[in-house]
């Protein structure tokens, strides 16, 4: 473990180092006027600004304003002391995997995805999943060493466990793009409620992904992990290797890697 | 001036082709009818409100038909025997018909049976006529106000509450938006009803419902009549709704439906055969009520490739124009889509993008055509995202799209906030402003990478007719053609609301939209 | 005067009424990592925003992140208690004006400006004294019962004093529009110091204009008045007109008008 | 490909024009010398250094020598005169040469005049090879690292501290930057001496000062390698220092210089013949070091209405450009300024602004021009101001500008911000990447606005050239005629710096520069 880094204070770069420079945009409900400028000043004050420059202030509509500010935050922060996991074992490529899991686990790797719920976007699991992948990285599809099965979208939580349990699957992949009023949030915990019902929570992997999702959102729901925007096939396959063999005891607990969840 | 790029004849063969393929859903759809058309008749019949637990009438009645094995013979026939029975409100009508038993539904004399589909023809008249009578009310008042210059800058408004939809609708107009969309919560195309009243709760969206769309056209005319300039509404005539909501539409005034051939079977897998059954009923509609549709080859580029699928797009439309036209719509009234998707980090997308474009306006010179910006490969960098929208703007004017939804800057977020309308339109403007007539400045020159493009593009196109023609519609889809989605003919939602017609099935108001 | 208005308690407004949504945006100098977002986070939580969302994180350069943030203020303001001087005079329009000064003062009003310092922006100062005007709307130049001198750019302070003093001048106008290090403060207090030397302060009308001019930092500066961003010529000349009425006793000191700065 | 809109005939009369209208002005500056030609002198002997209170050693030696009343001999022949004196260094001959009392400098012996001159032109020689041999290193560089594509992205930095413009400029190149400027601080243009060293301390900008050229460029080329692309750096050769700060300039190897023959008259007072003069000595120094000069009549549409005073830009680019020539500068190294800066909310800009700058384009097709962006009419509203820059970004890629600089979405506030040039450059390169090519796409239909509008432009500049021709160019500013400023031959700064050369004013620099 590196040892505790000395502080290391930063603040916002505008035009020079610690100026605290904020560009800010927002709408207040009232008409434009010289009385809304002056709200908005104030409100950006009350935000803890100064040198607040109220730059436009447009008329969105009658009885909306819509403001561009500029102004200098005096907060600032120890960027030494944001905790982020450390990267420890290098992140293996396709054909290492592949060997890695024909060598260690000794057999197929088994998992299940699907977009849940009511939601239809598919391209975000189909870039894990399919062949084509993503980005050029292969999908699970194309690995020898996993067996991947894509039931596409609108696919009920409790459809996608059944069929997983029936092929015994180790990881089960639910995608939520739509995400207004949580309903991402609304149909994980539904999911997490099923798992546990079918008694696989806590045994079989439970990963979430999506444009919103980052591992403590998917904790916070009852996953394993998740998997935000950017996500590559490997970082996944990666991980349900490392968790595989951890979970078969072939594999120290606190090893972690490079493109892991953060 | 979108080049000559390709030969007339070769349209015409396009066009020729998209006939041949459609053909034989015709016989289907001339064959059988849905759960949701006979629903439609109702609602014309004015069957509108819903009983307890908020299920429509028109539901509850056509699932007793149903469930009775007798909806073959059409739901204006069952509507018929119950005010034969002495219904004198739709309410009472529905009660007496679900409250009989099964066997009491036998036919009736010959002579009865002629004076009762005469009574119900004379009450679809009057209800056409009504209907009717709406619709001119529309366009009387988009006489009036008069519309802006096209591109009609299309905004979506999304909060799944009609009455911040309202505000927001209101806030869009007067920043200069021409059309307004109301967009649906995620799960409606699923559902087999059209919910019912006013609602204020939606997921990415907000209910299509009559009341909604009566609340939203009211608010509209009253922002245009201030503005001096009538403000478009659209929503959606599709899922397994598309004859119902095209009816309430219609009735609510509405200007614009999407309503496409093939979305629903693509994107929402509902079943083919009840699409393309639902689909004729509602452009039936359409046609009558002065509706523009506007179709989803847009969707396409979202799941496959815009570069690589882009003959997809253009293969598409001749079959949406096919469809379209057969059901009565006329050239003014095909709101084509097709979009600016191209991935902005390869070389030449402008280019490309005009091309397409310009292909586009080539081979449906007479059609609004509806323009989409940018979705897929938008950025959560907004300042990135808006540059790449303010391109979108540049073709949908140099093309003359009669139709544009203007992109947003926090596309890759979130549903539009007030803010993010008012941006997009400013901005809008202003490229319309500047670049006007645009086209008029340039001959295109056929030896460029936009004629070329456009010649590659189509003669895809054409092999994927081609295919279509030879193998058939069914067999396309399944292959993965539109969309990188595959589809078969008995699978996805909504199959078991398709049943065949009985040879004295009674459709009056089919029978009126049909009339020449 | 009106009563003291009920509370009007107002948010921002983004996809509905209160809901605080803000948008950000500010670099910070760090390279691009998931620490450097979760500093951003971090960031904008120290400024009182919840339901942070880091929406971009771009590589402005190896060691500095541009953020895009969208978050919610739990702030808000009561609308009502926001003071701006209320309008009570309509403005007068460029005849109307003319009459009033023929008839209540009797004489051509003098008036002398120019951009001084180092400043070379003309072009908003042309806009208020050239006979050409801005927007539509008449230059001082064009009234007939105004005389006024325009002096140009890069005019030092004591020179614009000197001359306007030499023919009496009822006010001096003054544009700054370079700002950057507060050099228009600078300035501006350099001719105040002038001014007073001079002994005209307390006199003759000092004029304060510029994009980053309100009647605030005028008034802070030592100016009698401070005009801003889309001032029109006849803002000015009604201003102008009524000081001179109050100075000379032919007008209540409490008059306000419509177009005046605030 | 911009039309011919016009006939090659009229463009050769137009040059011709502006031939005959600088042709006299040619006299006035082979009769005359400035303080700052002199000074330059002196600093092409090395002598760059300040004395005590931070005043250059050249102004302190050239104000002596004019004090002194024989400033008109050339200081070149008083450094010979210092040397013979026995001064072995540039300080001490400045030491040597201010110590003495006026009486002591009078004329020597034919001889020693002959050996002072001969001698002098010999390290003249020396100093020239020495200058030659950097502009080489430069040229070396360049080619080894090799330079993007055109438009070239031109952004400026101008915090007023050298050590943080390094820092943004380093930046700036990351994010796909090709040229740098150092914007100057405000008041520099008007010091009659250029400051010394490196400064921290500047108002809208940083001073121009050779050690901070050599700062920067240092910086530029560490960041080029790790780039493996070449960064240009620019800073402004005008004012009141016009010849020094080119000098400086080259020897520093920077890639460009701002540099107009009027710039200095319109938008800074200064006198005219001083200006003339001095712009002549600082082209001949940028033709020799291969620097590509950027011209300023984009300020021309700052002041006047950008619509209205369009052909203003293209007379007075004639004007630079014969000027330009006549000092030995080369097509290529002519960035003629032009710029997107018609008022947005009329009608058709987008069509204006292609046809000035196609004009532009087929006036000078072999100049890599400057594009400069919309900054008067820009708005605070940031979002609004980029899809503004985004369009002037599509015409620069589209009329082949050879340099660009790129708009900044918060220009009507504040100098840019770090963030402000990354999200241009982001924008312009995607703008760039889309549109590459695409003037070979079109053919300009010469019935269409944007050709008749390049006629009627055309034929006021012509109207213009043959005023200034008739009248002359003293004449014509005074009219007011470019950039709606007013100025007199013996008005503004400076001219208390100009002086008639004595009939054996020596100066071998120029000798050299002039050999062709
Ligand atoms: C394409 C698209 C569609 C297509 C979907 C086609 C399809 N079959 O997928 C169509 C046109 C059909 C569509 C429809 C709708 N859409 Co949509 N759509 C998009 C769009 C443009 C792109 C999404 C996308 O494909 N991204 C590319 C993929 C690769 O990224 P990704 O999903 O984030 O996936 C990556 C990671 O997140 C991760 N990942 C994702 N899932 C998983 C799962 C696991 C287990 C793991 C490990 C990783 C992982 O890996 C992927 C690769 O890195 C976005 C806007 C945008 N630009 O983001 C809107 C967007 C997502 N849509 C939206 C909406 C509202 C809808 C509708 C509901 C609108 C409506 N009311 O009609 C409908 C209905 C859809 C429904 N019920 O779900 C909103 C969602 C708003 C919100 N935040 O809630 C967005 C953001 C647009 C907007 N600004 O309004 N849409
Ligand atoms: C035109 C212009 C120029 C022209 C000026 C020509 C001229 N003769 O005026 C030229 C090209 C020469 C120029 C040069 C420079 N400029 Co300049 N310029 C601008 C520009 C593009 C427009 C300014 C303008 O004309 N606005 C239109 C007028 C009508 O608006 P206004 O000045 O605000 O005036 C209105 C009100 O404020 C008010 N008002 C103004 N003055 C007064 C006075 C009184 C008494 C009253 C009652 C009202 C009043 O009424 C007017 C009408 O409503 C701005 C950017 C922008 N878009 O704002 C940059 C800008 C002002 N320039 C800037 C800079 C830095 C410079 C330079 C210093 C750059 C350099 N280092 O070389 C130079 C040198 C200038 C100097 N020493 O002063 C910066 C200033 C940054 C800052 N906040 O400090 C700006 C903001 C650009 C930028 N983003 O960097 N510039
Ligand atoms: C034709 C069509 N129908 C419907 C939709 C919307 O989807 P939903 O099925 O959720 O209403 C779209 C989306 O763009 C579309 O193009
Ligand atoms: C030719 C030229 N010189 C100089 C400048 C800058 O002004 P200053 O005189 O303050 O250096 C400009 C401004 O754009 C210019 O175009």
């Amino acid at each position: 473990m590196a040892t505790k880094p000395t502080k290391q204070i930063i603040r916002p770069y505008g035009d020079r180092r610690d100026d605290g420079v904020v560009q800010l945009s927002f709408t207040l409900p009232v008409p434009l006027s010289e009385k809304a400028k002056e709200a908005a000043a104030v409100f950006a004050r009350k935000m803890g600004f100064s040198d607040v420059k109220v730059a436009a202030a447009e008329r969105a509509a009658d009885t909306y304003t819509f403001f561009i500010v500029y102004a200098r935050t005096q907060h600032s922060l120890d960027y030494a002391e944001i905790d982020v996991p450390e990267v420890v074992v290098k992140k293996l490529g396709f054909d290492d995997l592949n060997a890695l899991i024909k060598e260690k686990v000794g057999r197929r790797i088994v998992v299940f995805g699907a977009c849940t719920g009511t939601d239809t976007h598919t391209v975000g699991i189909d870039a894990i999943l399919n062949m084509k992948g993503y980005a050029g990285d292969y999908g699970l599809e194309r690995y020898p060493w996993f067996e991947a099965f894509n039931l596409g979208s609108q696919v009920p939580n409790e459809e996608l466990i059944k069929k997983a349990m029936a092929r015994n699957a180790d990881a089960i992949l639910v995608s939520q793009v739509v995400t207004q009023r949580d309903v991402h949030k609304d149909n994980s915990r539904q999911f997490i409620e099923a798992a546990k019902a079918a008694g696989i929570h806590g045994k079989t992997l439970l990963l979430l992904g999506g444009p919103r999702v980052d591992l403590k959102l998917a904790l916070e729901l009852g996953f394993d992990v998740g998997f935000g925007p950017g996500t590559k096939p490997s970082d996944v396959a990666n991980y349900i290797v490392h968790q595989v063999l951890q979970k078969e005891g072939k594999e120290d607990k606190n090893v972690h890697w490079e493109g892991e969840p953060k | 001036m979108p080049g000559p790029f390709i030969d007339d004849a070769q349209i015409a063969r396009a066009r020729k082709l998209a006939e041949d393929i459609t053909e034989p859903i015709f016989e289907l759809i001339r064959r059988n009818t849905t759960v949701s058309v006979e629903r439609t008749v109702l609602r014309f019949f004015g069957i509108s409100d819903a009983g307890a637990g908020g299920v429509p009438l028109a539901n509850l009645m056509v699932d007793r038909l149903k469930a009775a094995g007798v909806l073959n013979k059409g739901a204006a026939y069952w509507y018929g025997r119950a005010l034969q029975m002495g219904a004198r409100s739709p309410m009472e009508a529905v009660e007496r018909l679900t409250a009989l038993p099964a066997e009491k539904l036998g036919p009736l004399s010959p002579e009865m049976e002629q004076n009762l589909r005469d009574e119900v023809r004379a009450e679809a008249r009057a209800a056409m006529d009504d209907f009717k009578s709406r619709i001119a009310q529309r366009d009387a008042l988009r006489k009036e106000l008069g519309s802006g210059q096209a591109p009609h800058k299309y905004v979506i408004v999304a909060t799944g509450n009609i009455y911040d939809d309202v505000d927001q609708a209101r806030a869009a107009a007067q920043a200069g938006a021409d059309i307004i969309a109301v967009i649906r919560s995620t799960a409606q195309s699923l559902l087999d009803y059209v919910p019912h009243g006013a609602t204020t709760e939606g997921y990415g969206g907000t209910y299509a419902t009559q009341e909604n769309f009566r609340i939203m056209r009211e608010a509209l005319d009253d922002e245009g009549r201030k503005l001096k300039r009538y403000i478009q509404l659209t929503n959606y005539s599709s899922g397994l709704c598309m004859a119902e909501i095209a009816f309430a539409a219609a009735y609510e005034r509405l200007d614009m439906l999407l309503n496409d051939a093939m979305y629903g079977i693509l994107f929402r897998d509902i079943n083919m055969r009840r699409t393309f059954i639902d689909q004729y009923f509602s452009r039936r509609i359409c046609a009558a009520a002065g509706i523009i549709i506007n179709t989803g080859e847009d969707n396409y580029i979202t799941t496959a490739d815009a570069y690589d699928a882009a003959h997809t797009v253009i293969a598409s439309q001749f079959i949406n124009e096919t469809f379209a036209r057969r059901a009565g719509l006329k050239d003014w009234q095909l709101g084509l889509g097709h979009s600016y998707e191209i991935d902005p980090y390869r070389a030449d997308t402008l280019l490309l993008e005009l091309s397409q474009a310009m292909l586009v306006r080539r081979c449906f010179p007479n059609a609004p055509l509806k323009y989409m910006p940018p979705t897929k490969h938008k950025e959560t960098d907004i300042f990135f995202s808006h540059a790449y929208d303010v391109m979108a703007d540049l073709v949908a004017i140099w093309t003359r799209q009669g139709i544009q939804l203007l992109g947003m800057m926090t596309e890759a977020m979130h549903t539009p906030l007030l803010a993010d309308r008012y941006v997009a339109l400013k901005a809008a403007s202003y490229i319309h402003r500047a670049a006007a007539g645009i086209d008029e400045e340039f001959t295109v020159r056929e030896d460029g990478k936009i004629a070329n493009r456009a010649r590659e593009v189509f003669g895809k196109a054409m092999e994927l007719l081609e295919e279509c023609q030879r193998d058939g519609m069914v067999a396309a889809i399944g292959r993965g053609h539109f969309g990188d989605v595959k589809r078969t003919e008995t699978g996805g939602k909504g199959l078991d609301g398709v049943l065949e017609k009985a040879p004295d099935y009674f459709n009056p108001f089919q029978d009126m939209l049909e009339a020449p």
